[in-house]
């Protein structure tokens, strides 16, 4: 047993699966949560009060909501293909776990669980995997809007997921690295934005901002775009076509019940949680803190390791209100000016930009 | 560990690969398809190519599978009867020449390429394959880059004018 | 370090399977999916090389099959919808007149 | 010696005459003949200082003309006469005037084209016998056979599409091999003297190894059998005299027969003699069974040019039974043949043509007792008839003797059993004769057809002429070939000797230092 | 004393044809009869001079010779038209030359009134114009020439009358079986050239002796006389003769008795040095001429057409004729072809008035009793008959007895006795003849008889000269003579040139005895054929009813045409209809046509594999991976 501790492999091994296992309860956990935090936020949009029964504030409703899923009764439609129809919604948890592998949620070693140099390429793959989910589901189902949805889903995804790998490039530009932790580690630190013609007193004419993505001019655009793809992508909000109630009944889980339902929900939430905390690395700085400089000094700390936890929950819950907020905003888009909207106008953008970043990148560097 | 991870996925290719022409129902031979491409962007990675893993999986796994499902849902086909003494013996003849294919393979192999171990890695190349790969792509070979680029778009074309099919061919409405 | 004969010869039974696949299979669709299968063991040989010969070309070179692949696919799969689209049926050894 | 290029001359004048009547205007259809006649007379009587010119004695080719024609690989634009292509060039141009002017009335549509690919055909003709540059020779061979595979396609009998073909394709595929061996022989040629050329005296002097020259020999017999016709490979020449029409097949039987004996003189012998020795007594054999088996099957033939057609490949059997007898009165004999068989066979044909204009059909059977009705047509069918047989004070006797002496020089045997020849030829002949104009008027037809017209008396007029002049006064012939056949001769045995010289010497060495700087040869 | 007027002699009558063709009808009747017999007329004219000429010449150098041009000259060998004159060839010239004339004269009363008038005396002169050339040759191509031209003209003479198919079929197997003897002939000529290397008469006489082997020169000497059995209907090749009689009776005369049916003796009597040289071919010769002469004047007994009798008089003639030659006596076969010329051509000639008279009845059982109705010719066919007969002290006697005398002489007993046993038989049915058409009751049909008129002048003239001659031509060549009989002595510078023929000498008593003998025979011949036919026509009958088999054979003449045309000519029709329908059409053909089927046969195979199923491509691709591994795995 000695020799096998002393082994660096078997060490990283198990520090990699402990660190998994925290990362799962803690999902499980934060997906049940989020989904009582939409509730309750969705209900005060609507000038009424989400869950408050179960449980203080109705803290414990989704606990209630998990045992009630737990004993549903399983129904399984007639002539369905029975191994794709329970493949499906595991397709649909399975991706999402996978990219948290690469997601730093603070500064390393500590809370990053592995980093590779195609973190970001990872991120696209999954994503790219997440598609099954949705067309088995609907296909499998045996039923016809089931499979409609799956079809619209599918193909509204692929669209939406080309315009959301060119969104990064800039991101990849700026950083010069596909790695995460490494894009996170670029965006640390001050740059020097422009001197203002007046000089605030004592406090000097240079305006410094932290090195977020989103404070580069040349990355809000993407970042914008990204959110928008972000959207497609969780099939929430303005895209959520597939289970629109109206025309398609609950879209492609409508022939499920019960826990596949359920794990099909929380693939949903664990999706929209992976994409917003991948736009956290990516655009807002990950686990570094706000601080603002102006002229010599500002106020920024550094703090100790676990701040960065902190300071990457708190975007993150930033942007899951965002995400929540839009949903009970916006209406729901029509097909085809979906499509339109992907193709004709999403997909241009971000080659545009991409252009821009690069020149700007390139002249810059020259420069610099 | 590298080689048991190997010899995994390998199996794991295989496998996958005679449940792909095994399998009667077009969608699951898809799945199995896809399981089998997943497999081979393992092994990819193991062999330190690890933007052609990724690519693998986006490429293949996420477009081009979901294009066949795509296509295997729209035409709802059904479970492929294979029955008929005709289709039995091509079929027949089909696992001999593969046999033979192997076998001949397997001889070639043995006798031809005992072109030694593989050279070993030197670890700095861990984060490089990407950036590599980029500055490669982008300038010994930029010209079939830009090629490839052209195919695609007259691939592209190439469907729509196939898929819209005619403008009035009378099954359209079929 | 993983042996190439053992790559090459994986490459080469999952190539034999796709081959297989192409001969044995009447369904159009699955016949197609043989051929990504071969497409891939020949990847699969050239990722094996390329690491072997500690040179970027064959992985570079799997990137362009995998483009040509892609191409391949997109206009195979529109074929096989304006088949069915005429012949109501994927089956190829029914499509073997050229008539209609 | 002439200030003009006479041989171009001679050979493409009638090509342009054949162009330009083609292209006549419609309404010209009716004079094209008369144009057509005179190109041809002009062809003639340019043609005659062949006769007169022409110094037999003079060794080597005279008129020659020599012009780069493809540098690259040496094939140059080699054109020459002796006394042997002169004479066949004269018969040509003769035969060719005769044929055009007794076409006047068988064709009626398309007359243009059909006069266009006479003249045509007598170019190719002239062509192939006045060129000394091989691959020239093989080009001029197959243009020969399009105007006639034309001629007998268009305006043939019923089954004229079959006959082509067959024709065509026969003649094709013998000279495809003959092209076969004049490549390699370039290129052994090539080797041999390091520069390419086709011309046909550096073919003589190049020595071959004599097992080498076998198949050579072979290539270009089959092509030149093929045409003589010999006895195996003879079955076109009836299906294509019968459905050809009296023109086609005037000329057909006049001259194209004697292209492939022609062939054999100038090319196949001189070139391969160690071959030629080993075949001699098999082609010797052949050619007799030619006569024989010709004479016999003509026997039964209720058609009248089939009988003819084969009367023909008996006579061109004594042809060839000439040339293998080599020997001087052989060759002579069998140049005579040659020219006598052209004169006979084509007034045999020109007549058969005549009462086929006038019946519309060439069943013998159909005929009897013309002599009351056509008395004048009759007489000269009795001639023609007589110098086919080969009756002494006839053309055909003095070949046909001179073969038979000459064969009987080398062999007893070849003699005795073509001398049957004579007999047979004389039965079939004969009954042939009795059964068309003796005998009484059996059909009601005969009885109203009309005698010879005076443009029909002027084709017989030179033909009798030429039948009688040959046969009494052979001598202006004979002291124009001799030279020359001689020379063919003597050039063979000289060459056998140096060939077979190459055997003893192990022909594999290849002889750099050879002082005699022929040098070895390829083995 | 220029010779160049030899060439003029043939020259004449082929001028003589030039002018009747191309004047053509403008000359009418009286032009052509007068050029075509003026030409004959003048070329014996000229032929006596010639002759008399040669005899001026002593007796070692006889020959006049005349080259007109060199015929053909190829290498070694030349030939050339040239003409030669001696004593032998003089003989023949006159003989031709005098016969020929009285023959045209005769001629033109004959056919006066024949429609296609000019084309016969064409003929006959294109005849004369042969025979001339043949009997003038001095070479042996010449000669051929002369003798085929003498066959066409036979040809043409025997056809005639083209409208009787029966004619024309007659002519033409005269032709061919004239051809297979010039086959014979030509063979002979070409061993002639390779031995001796030229074919002029004295160069390959003087090269003979030293040049040729003994079975060399038999060879050569038997095909020659196998032309000349062809030429003058011996054994082999006579069955032509009796069919010729188809032709006018002139021409019977002309061609069939006195002149080209000779041709072959004059050849033999020419090349007799060659023939000296091979005994063997002499003993053949022999044997063939007593064969013949005893079988045609069998045949002759049974004929009922009096020209058919005629020519089987001829045929046993020449039977006699080559006797003579066989056994040595050239001369004599000479000396009986004259005399035979004579007397036989006045008998087709009388034959001929009689026809004439009894409009063109030639069937002798329908006359008789003519002797009154036709005292000219009664007259002298009387004279011919006792001639040819053997009668003393007429021509045939002599020459016949010649013959007899020779071949006792030679020791060829057997030869001598078939000789007298023909010559009764001769002198039998010519009696027979004789008294079938002119004595004995008159069986003429009613018209007939009213038609019944003496032939005009112009054919009783030549008619009597002839009937003079056969009575005078005989003592030219009687024996007994002081230095043996003047034709001997004529021909000898030619004949004795080559070795004498064992002949040795017979007693002057047993020759008187051969005379008697043979003059006994001849009378025993005529008593005999009066008794049966003239005094007691009923023994005639009784003969033929008791040997009626033997009557019948006779009748049809031995079956001779009917063998010769069930063993040859019948299957080789036969043969050559199958050798075209079967071996030109199927086999040769077929195969040339076979090549074209296996082709498309071929691509119909071949076209199965196109056969649209993807999944075979794939699997042909597949085959063709494997194959290429187990290539590159050896």
């Amino acid at each position: 047993m000695a020799e096998l501790w002393s082994n660096p492999a078997v060490q990283s091994l198990t520090w990699a699966l402990v660190k998994v296992l925290i990362i799962l309860q803690a999902l499980l956990g934060a997906v049940s949560y989020l989904i009582y935090a939409e509730r309750k936020i969705c209900g005060h949009i609507q000038a009424r009060t989400g869950p408050n029964r179960v449980g203080p504030f109705g803290l414990l409703q989704p606990i209630a909501d998990g045992v009630k899923l737990l004993f549903k009764e399983e129904f399984i439609p007639a002539q369905a293909n029975k191994v794709i129809f329970h493949l499906a919604p595991i397709l649909a948890v399975a991706p999402a776990i996978v990219t948290f592998s690469v997601i730093p949620m603070g500064p390393p070693p500590m809370f990053v669980v592995t980093d590779i140099n195609v973190g970001l390429l990872l991120f696209l793959a999954m994503s790219s995997l997440g598609v099954y989910a949705i067309t088995l589901g609907g296909w499998a189902s045996n039923n016809k809007y089931a499979l409609l949805g799956g079809l619209r889903a599918s193909a509204q995804m692929i669209s939406y997921e080309l315009a959301m790998g060119l969104s990064t490039i800039p991101v990849i530009l700026y950083a010069g690295t596909l790695s995460l932790v490494g894009i996170v580690e670029r965006q640390g630190g001050w740059y020097h934005v422009v001197t203002l013609p007046w000089s605030l007193p004592g406090l000097g004419a240079e305006l410094w901002l932290p090195n977020w993505g989103i404070f580069h001019w040349y990355l809000v655009i993407p970042f914008v775009i990204f959110l928008i793809t972000a959207f497609a992508e969780t099939n929430r909000a303005p895209f959520d076509l597939p289970e629109a109630e109206g025309e398609l009944v609950a879209g492609f889980h409508t022939e499920y019940s019960s826990m596949k339902w359920a794990l099909f929900f929380l693939g949903e939430y664990m999706n929209m949680i992976v994409i917003s905390s991948i736009a956290v690395t990516l655009f807002f700085g990950g686990w570094h803190g706000p601080g603002l400089m102006f002229g010599t000094h500002g106020w920024f700390s550094p703090g100790p390791p676990w701040m960065g936890l902190v300071w990457y929950l708190v975007k993150l819950g930033a942007l899951m209100f965002f995400f929540i907020w839009v949903r009970w905003t916006f209406p729901r888009l029509r097909y085809d000016q979906l499509m339109g909207f992907g193709w004709k106008v999403l997909l241009p953008a971000t080659i545009v930009n991409v252009l821009i970043a690069a020149l700007w990148l390139y002249a810059r560097g020259a420069g610099g | 560990m590298t080689i048991a991870l190997f010899v995994g996925f390998a199996a794991l290719l295989v496998v996958t690969s005679l449940m792909v022409i095994l399998h009667r129902n077009p969608v699951t031979s898809a799945l199995f398809l896809v399981l089998a491409f997943c497999s081979l962007a393992g092994i990819y990675l193991l062999l330190h190519a690890e933007f052609l893993g990724m690519v693998q999986i986006v490429v293949y796994a996420g477009a081009i599978m979901v294009l066949f499902l795509f296509v295997i849902m729209y035409l709802n086909l059904q479970h492929d009867v294979e029955s008929g003494v005709q289709i039995a013996l091509r079929r027949g003849i089909g696992w001999l020449a593969g046999a033979g294919l192997l076998l001949a393979g397997a001889t070639l192999l043995g006798r031809g390429l005992a072109l030694g171990p593989a050279a070993e890695v030197s670890p700095d190349q861990a984060s490089g394959n990407v950036a590599a790969i980029g500055k490669a792509l982008y300038s010994r070979y930029l010209f079939p880059f830009e090629l490839t680029s052209v195919l695609l778009l007259v691939a592209m074309v190439g469907v729509i004018v196939i898929a819209r099919g005619r403008a009035r061919s009378p099954r359209e409405d079929a | 370090m993983i042996p190439l004969n053992w790559l090459v010869a994986l490459s080469a039974i999952v190539f034999t399977i796709g081959v297989v696949g192409v001969l044995v299979r009447r369904n159009a669709l699955v016949i197609f999916m043989s051929v990504e299968l071969m497409l891939n063991a020949a990847n699969l040989a050239f990722v094996a090389f390329a690491n072997h010969m500690k040179s970027l070309d064959g992985q570079i070179f799997v990137f362009f099959v995998m483009t040509v692949a892609a191409a391949e696919v997109a206009i195979g799969l529109a074929i096989i919808v304006h088949l069915f689209r005429l012949r109501e049926t994927v089956f190829v050894d029914e499509i073997h007149l050229l008539k209609g | 010696m002439l200030p003009i290029p006479y041989l171009t001359v001679l050979v493409f004048f009638p090509l342009v005459a054949a162009v330009l009547v083609a292209v006549l205007p419609q309404r010209f259809e009716r004079s094209a003949r008369a144009w057509a006649t005179l190109a041809a007379a002009i062809e003639f009587v340019a043609s005659l200082p062949l006769w007169s010119r022409l110094t037999p004695s003079a060794p080597g080719f005279q008129f020659e003309e020599n012009l780069a024609w493809i540098p690259s690989i040496g094939a140059r634009y080699h054109l020459g006469v002796d006394g042997i292509s002169a004479l066949l060039a004269l018969l040509t141009t003769l035969m060719t005037f005769i044929a055009v002017l007794s076409a006047w009335t068988s064709v009626e549509r398309r007359s243009r084209e059909f006069y266009a690919m006479l003249l045509a055909l007598e170019a190719g003709m002239l062509g192939t016998f006045f060129c000394l540059d091989l691959l020239l020779f093989y080009v001029f061979w197959e243009a020969m056979l399009i105007p006639m595979y034309l001629l007998i396609g268009v305006w043939g009998g019923q089954r004229r599409i079959y006959a082509a073909v067959k024709f065509f394709l026969y003649t094709m595929a013998g000279s495809v091999l003959m092209l076969v061996a004049i490549l390699s022989l370039f290129q052994m040629q090539r080797q041999f003297t390091g520069v390419p050329s086709f011309d046909l005296t550096s073919f003589y002097a190049m020595p071959i190894a004599p097992t080498l020259q076998l198949w050579y020999f072979l290539a270009f017999a089959f092509a030149f059998a093929i045409k003589v016709p010999m006895w195996p490979v003879h079955t076109w020449l009836p299906d294509a005299h019968v459905e050809a029409p009296t023109a086609g097949s005037v000329i057909l039987a006049a001259v194209l027969l004697k292209m492939g004996s022609y062939g054999f003189v100038r090319f196949a012998m001189p070139m391969f003699p160690n071959a030629l020795a080993v075949c001699t007594p098999t082609i010797a054999w052949i050619s007799i069974i030619g006569i024989v088996y010709g004479a016999v099957v003509a026997m039964v033939q209720p058609d009248l040019k089939k009988l003819v057609a084969y009367s023909s490949v008996s006579h061109m059997g004594f042809c060839m039974l000439g040339l293998m007898a080599m020997n001087a009165q052989g060759f002579a004999g069998s140049m005579m043949t040659m020219l006598s068989h052209g004169v006979s066979t084509g007034a045999l044909f020109l007549l058969v043509g005549v009462i086929y204009e006038r019946r519309h059909t060439r069943a013998i059977a159909d005929f009897g007792g013309l002599w009351k009705v056509m008395p004048v047509f009759s007489a000269i069918f009795l001639v023609v008839t007589l110098s086919s047989i080969g009756l002494p004070g006839t053309n055909g006797f003095v070949g046909e003797f001179l073969v038979l002496l000459g064969a009987f020089m080398t062999k007893f045997s070849w003699a005795a059993v073509a001398a049957t020849g004579v007999i047979l030829s004389a039965c079939y002949m004969l009954w042939m004769f009795q059964r068309v104009v003796f005998g009484p008027i059996v059909h009601e037809e005969n009885r109203g057809l009309g005698d010879l017209t005076l443009r029909e008396r002027l084709v017989f007029a030179p033909l009798l002429l030429l039948i009688f002049w040959m046969g009494f006064m052979p001598q202006p012939f004979l002291d124009r070939m001799q030279p020359a056949l001689d020379r063919t001769l003597e050039l063979t045995h000289q060459r056998a000797e140096r060939s077979a010289a190459l055997v003893e010497r192990a022909p594999g060495i290849r002889l750099v230092s050879a002082p005699s700087g022929d040098g070895g040869s390829r083995p | 004393m220029n010779a160049s007027l030899l060439a003029w002699i043939p020259g004449l009558p082929l001028a003589a044809v030039l002018v009747n063709l191309l004047l053509g009808d403008r000359l009418g009747k009286k032009g052509t009869a007068w050029l075509a017999c003026g030409a004959v007329v003048a070329a014996f004219a000229l032929a006596l001079r010639a002759v008399l000429q040669l005899a001026a010449l002593p007796e070692h150098e006889r020959h006049l010779s005349e080259v007109a041009w060199t015929w053909m000259r190829v290498g070694t060998f030349s030939v050339d038209v040239a003409f030669l004159l001696d004593p032998l060839s003089a003989v023949m010239v006159l003989v031709v030359t005098g016969v020929g004339s009285l023959i045209h004269i005769y001629a033109t009363g004959y056919m006066s009134h024949d429609p296609s008038f000019r084309r016969f005396f064409l003929y006959l002169n294109l005849f004369m114009f042969a025979m001339l050339t043949l009997v003038l040759a001095d070479n042996y191509l010449l000669l051929f020439v002369g003798w085929e031209g003498v066959g066409l003209c036979s040809y043409l003479l025997i056809g005639f009358w083209y409208e009787r198919p029966s004619a024309a079929e007659a002519g033409k197997k005269a032709f061919i079986v004239n051809r297979i003897g010039d086959f014979g002939f030509m063979l002979g000529a070409f061993m002639l050239v390779t031995a001796t290397g030229s074919l002029q008469f004295d160069r390959v006489f003087s090269a003979a002796p030293h040049v040729f082997t003994a079975a060399g020169v038999t060879l050569a000497t038997l095909l020659m006389f196998l032309g000349a059995t062809g030429k003058s209907a011996q054994i082999p090749l006579f069955t032509w003769l009796p069919d010729a009689m188809e032709g006018p009776t002139p021409v019977s005369a002309l061609i069939h008795a006195a002149t080209m049916v000779t041709a072959g003796v004059y050849m033999l009597a020419r090349s007799h040095v060659l023939f000296e040289l091979a005994p063997a071919t002499m003993q053949v010769v022999a044997v063939i001429g007593a064969a013949t002469a005893l079988m045609a004047a069998t045949i002759g007994l049974a004929q009922n057409d009096i020209k058919r009798v005629l020519a089987y008089s001829t045929v046993s003639q020449l039977g006699y004729m080559f006797m003579a030659c066989g056994v040595g006596a050239f001369g004599a076969g000479i000396f009986h072809v004259m005399t035979h010329a004579f007397f036989k051509a006045l008998l087709f000639l009388g034959a001929g008035s009689v026809i004439h008279a009894m409009s063109d009845e030639q069937y002798m059982r329908r006359m008789g009793g003519l002797s009154s109705r036709l005292p000219f010719t009664h007259g002298t066919m009387a004279v011919a008959t006792l001639a040819i007969a053997g009668v003393p002290f007429l021509a045939g006697f002599f020459s016949k007895d010649e013959i007899l005398h020779a071949a006792w002489a030679s020791g060829h007993k057997g030869i001598w006795l078939a000789g007298i046993v023909g010559a009764c038989l001769t002198a039998f049915y010519m009696t027979r003849l004789y008294v079938l058409t002119f004595r004995g009751p008159s069986r003429l049909s009613h018209e007939a008889e009213h038609h019944l008129h003496e032939s005009p002048p112009s054919m009783i003239v030549p008619l009597v000269v002839l009937a003079v001659l056969s009575v005078v031509g005989g003592y030219v060549g009687m024996p007994f003579q002081q230095g043996g009989n003047a034709f001997e002595t004529w021909l000898h510078p030619v004949l004795s040139a080559g070795g004498h023929a064992a002949h040795h000498e017979v007693s002057r008593g047993v020759e008187w005895l051969l005379i008697l003998l043979s003059v006994g025979v001849a009378l025993l011949g005529i008593v005999l054929s009066l008794r049966s036919y003239l005094w007691n026509p009923a023994t005639a009958t009784a003969l033929q009813t008791r040997f009626a088999g033997l009557h019948r054979l006779l009748v049809n003449k031995y079956w001779v045409d009917e063998v010769y045309d069930a063993v040859l000519v019948r299957p080789f029709v036969g043969i050559s209809e199958w050798m075209w329908r079967f071996w030109d059409a199927k086999v040769v053909d077929g195969l040339v046509n076979g090549v074209g089927t296996t082709l498309e046969g071929g691509s119909a195979i071949l076209k199965l594999f196109q056969n649209g199923y993807v999944g075979t491509y794939a699997l042909f691709i597949t085959l063709g991976v494997i194959a290429l591994f187990l290539h590159f795995l050896r």
